[in-house]
């Protein structure tokens, strides 16, 4: 296959920028995560968190730059690209009337997963929503939603998660049962980019952090090589006094 | 004869219409830009 | 610059005005509304291309003046299409002592004054001048072209009570018309170049306020 | 009291001119029923009675609700942010445009299932042929749910109100109008098969032609629609 970059990079996001009628949002963001790592994306809001990761997913059509997912460039290669992806966002893509099952089984059919009754009970279990199977999604706490859109995000096995502010709304439980599977998923080989708030959770789940200001990168290093603490009491000027 | 002037009235009547929204719109522009351009000298 | 193409288009209306009804005129007095109902009929017409051009240009290119170009001659294809409509209704009423029949071709000038007309209201009521909304505009524009050849120019070639089989042969009333043409065609040029540029400029001050 | 009455009644009009939404919507929609029945009885050559105004009916009938049922059809993908769900789907927007496509078909033919045999009893017409009775109202089935889908999925998606899709849909259709009210003349038997003249269902001919005309348009329509699907969901 002809890819430019090597192989092991599972997301790479080169020169991507954007701009929305005149506030330009993404002024040349350059990432690349390899496989089985995961970053977790600061900064307030407005500092255009949720456009990279819509831009990446190629929801958004960014103005110039390029985003390749397991060598599959998003624009060019939708179809190969979009297999390997998976997200999930505030909303939980899930259909209120339909139950837990048949939103899995929607979604299953949508990506053309294999043997799809036995994945789903795979994910079921790992979410821990098997005794909720029958339940229609609109009678779910935020917790379950929560964790029934991870399952639909992991149903066909994409190489790179994309999860835009995952905590938001959980109570300490669920939270922990996402940070779990999160890292289950990551030392499967997969890779996760993800956005949030709460730095203290994103330093938890991930060993590399990024730091989104005014459409710059301006902080990307990995969690050892940062001062955790100075970081956690004010990121932002740490940031900047770091690029 | 009397439908050919009405046929041409409305003609003429039609344009000058659509000419005079036109110039109405550029003079609210000019009107909107001239108090944009005075008004930034003294915030700068 | 736009200021003396406008001139020269009144000019040339004039111009036809005078020869059509002098030297050109027609014998029953009242088919002489032909010198301004054909050229713009026709300019309805060409306004539509316009706004399909434009359409299709603003979606590939995704610049704004494509967009802008297309409200610009919608705006001004509509104008032609009621003037088209009127004088249509004005010769029929002179002609067959009847305001409106549904022949072919008075109903292809009324689908075509309503396409104008939706594509207006879509233009004022999509929320906000962002991109999605002119995307949408771009859309219509283009499948609301697919309806005018469909019935427009086929309408043509059908006898059909609405034009009584005449021509214009003598070499005054081709002048007449050819000048009215060539006028109502620049006068629909210039309409389109002043409006894009009026539109452009508020866009640009407008969009001031966001930066 | 009079003072704040005339005042609230002068901006009222002032923002409704500004806007310039709700009163030119209504206008039109106004004059495109007008129209549509004015092509769909064509008093001329049909000689009013029974037959008219049934396949009038039908028509409007059949539009407004086509367009309540499709004005519905993206309501699903509205929450839960369900649009994103689909477009992140390894399949191309033309399809979600079929899946769309078919779903607004069937229900419309369901509704047809309902509504045709009660106009057939109420303007108590007998059809020529049953056949081609299912032929035209498949075909313009298929006319009003190309259109209505492409377009009910650009007005739900960026939640604009108010009759915009009833006039998009309807003024678009308005060509199909004229063979399809001759189709349905000549089953009601109100039309001769073959007709020859200046009316513009003249121009339609013959019941063949009037079928091979709304063929083209769904065809046209179809394609079309399918192919700018993408343009319209891309945010």
């Amino acid at each position: 296959m002809a890819q430019d970059e090597p192989t092991s990079a599972a997301l790479s996001v080169r020169a991507v920028s954007k701009t929305f009628v005149t506030k330009p949002v993404l002024r040349g963001i350059d990432l690349v995560v390899p496989a089985g790592e995961a970053v977790c994306l600061c900064g307030i809001n407005g500092a255009g968190k949720s456009t990279l990761l819509r831009v990446i997913a190629g929801l958004l059509r960014p103005d110039s730059g390029s985003i390749a997912i397991q060598g599959y460039e998003v624009r060019r290669e939708p179809e190969k690209s979009r297999r390997q992806l998976g997200m999930i966002s505030h909303a939980g893509m899930a259909y209120p009337e339909l139950t837990v099952s048949e939103n899995l089984a929607f979604a299953a059919r949508l990506y053309g997963v294999p043997r799809r009754a036995e994945r789903i009970e795979e994910l079921l279990a790992g979410t821990g929503l098997t005794s909720y199977r029958y339940d229609r999604a609109e009678i779910l706490s935020r917790g379950l939603q929560q964790r029934l859109a991870i399952a639909r995000a992991l149903l066909h096995r994409p190489a790179v998660l994309l999860a835009d502010e995952p905590f938001t709304g959980l109570d300490a439980a669920a939270t922990q049962d996402v940070c779990t599977i999160f890292d289950r998923f990551a030392r499967d080989g997969g890779t996760i980019l993800m956005t949030t708030h709460d730095l203290r959770l994103g330093l938890q789940c991930c060993r590399r952090v990024a730091v989104l200001d005014q459409g710059v990168l301006i902080l990307d290093a990995s969690k050892d090589r940062i001062d955790t603490r100075r970081f956690l009491d004010d990121y932002l000027s740490y940031a900047r006094t770091m690029s | 004869m009397f439908y050919l002037v009405l046929g041409f009235c409305t003609v003429w009547v039609c344009h000058f219409a659509y000419l005079a929204v036109l110039d109405r719109q550029a003079t609210q522009l000019r009107r909107r830009l001239e108090a944009r351009a005075n008004a930034t000298p003294d915030r700068t | 610059m736009r200021r003396l193409l406008l001139a020269l288009a009144f000019l040339l209306l004039i111009a036809s005005t005078l020869i059509g009804l002098t030297r050109g005129q027609i014998d029953p007095l009242q088919r002489n509304i032909l010198y301004v109902h054909v050229p713009n009929s026709v300019c309805a017409l060409l306004c539509f291309v316009v706004v399909l051009v434009t359409s299709v240009g603003y979606l590939a290119t995704g610049k704004q003046t494509w967009d802008l170009a297309a409200t610009a001659a919608a705006e001004a294809g509509f104008v032609f299409a009621t003037i088209l409509n009127a004088t249509g209704m004005i010769f029929s009423r002179a002609e067959w002592n009847v305001w409106w029949t549904p022949s072919p071709r008075l109903v292809t000038s009324a689908i075509l004054w309503f396409l104008y007309a939706v594509y207006l209201i879509l233009r004022v009521s999509l929320p906000g001048a962002q991109r999605r909304a002119a995307r949408l505009c771009a859309v219509f524009g283009i499948v609301a072209f697919l309806d005018v050849p469909l019935v427009y120019i086929s309408a043509r070639f059908i006898p059909d009570i609405h034009r009584p089989n005449f021509s214009f042969d003598s070499t005054w009333q081709t002048a007449a018309l050819m000048l009215g043409m060539a006028g109502t065609i620049l006068l629909a040029a210039g309409l389109i170049w002043l409006r894009t540029s009026l539109l452009r400029d508020t866009l640009k001050l407008e969009q001031e306020l966001l930066r | 009291m009079w003072l704040g009455l005339r005042a609230i009644l002068i901006k009222d009009i002032v923002v409704e001119l500004r806007a310039r939404q709700a009163l030119p919507t209504m206008v039109v929609l106004g004059m495109l029923i007008v129209f549509i029945l004015r092509i769909a009885s064509e008093s001329a050559a049909a000689g009013g009675g029974a037959p008219v105004m049934g396949a009038a009916a039908l028509w409007i009938a059949f539009l407004f609700s086509g367009l309540l049922a499709q004005e519905r059809s993206f309501a699903a993908e509205q929450h839960n942010g369900c649009m994103d769900g689909l477009l992140l789907a390894p399949l191309d927007a033309g399809t979600i445009y079929l899946a769309k496509l078919l779903a607004n078909i069937i229900l419309l033919t369901i509704f047809e299932a309902v509504v045709v045999p009660l106009v057939l009893i109420a303007f108590h017409l007998h059809v020529a042929g049953w056949g081609r009775l299912v032929t035209v109202l498949l075909l313009g089935n298929l006319g009003i749910s190309s259109v209505g889908t492409l377009f009910s999925a650009a007005v739900q998606l960026t939640r604009t109100r108010g009759a915009l899709l009833s006039i998009v849909v309807l003024v678009l259709l308005m060509p199909m109008m004229i063979p399809a009210s001759f189709a349905l003349l000549v089953l009601f038997g109100a039309l001769p098969e073959r007709m020859v003249g200046s009316g513009s269902f003249a121009f339609v001919g013959s019941f063949p032609a009037a079928v091979a005309y709304m063929l083209a348009f769904d065809a046209v329509f179809t394609v079309a629609s399918w192919l700018l699907f993408g343009v319209v969901v891309e945010e």
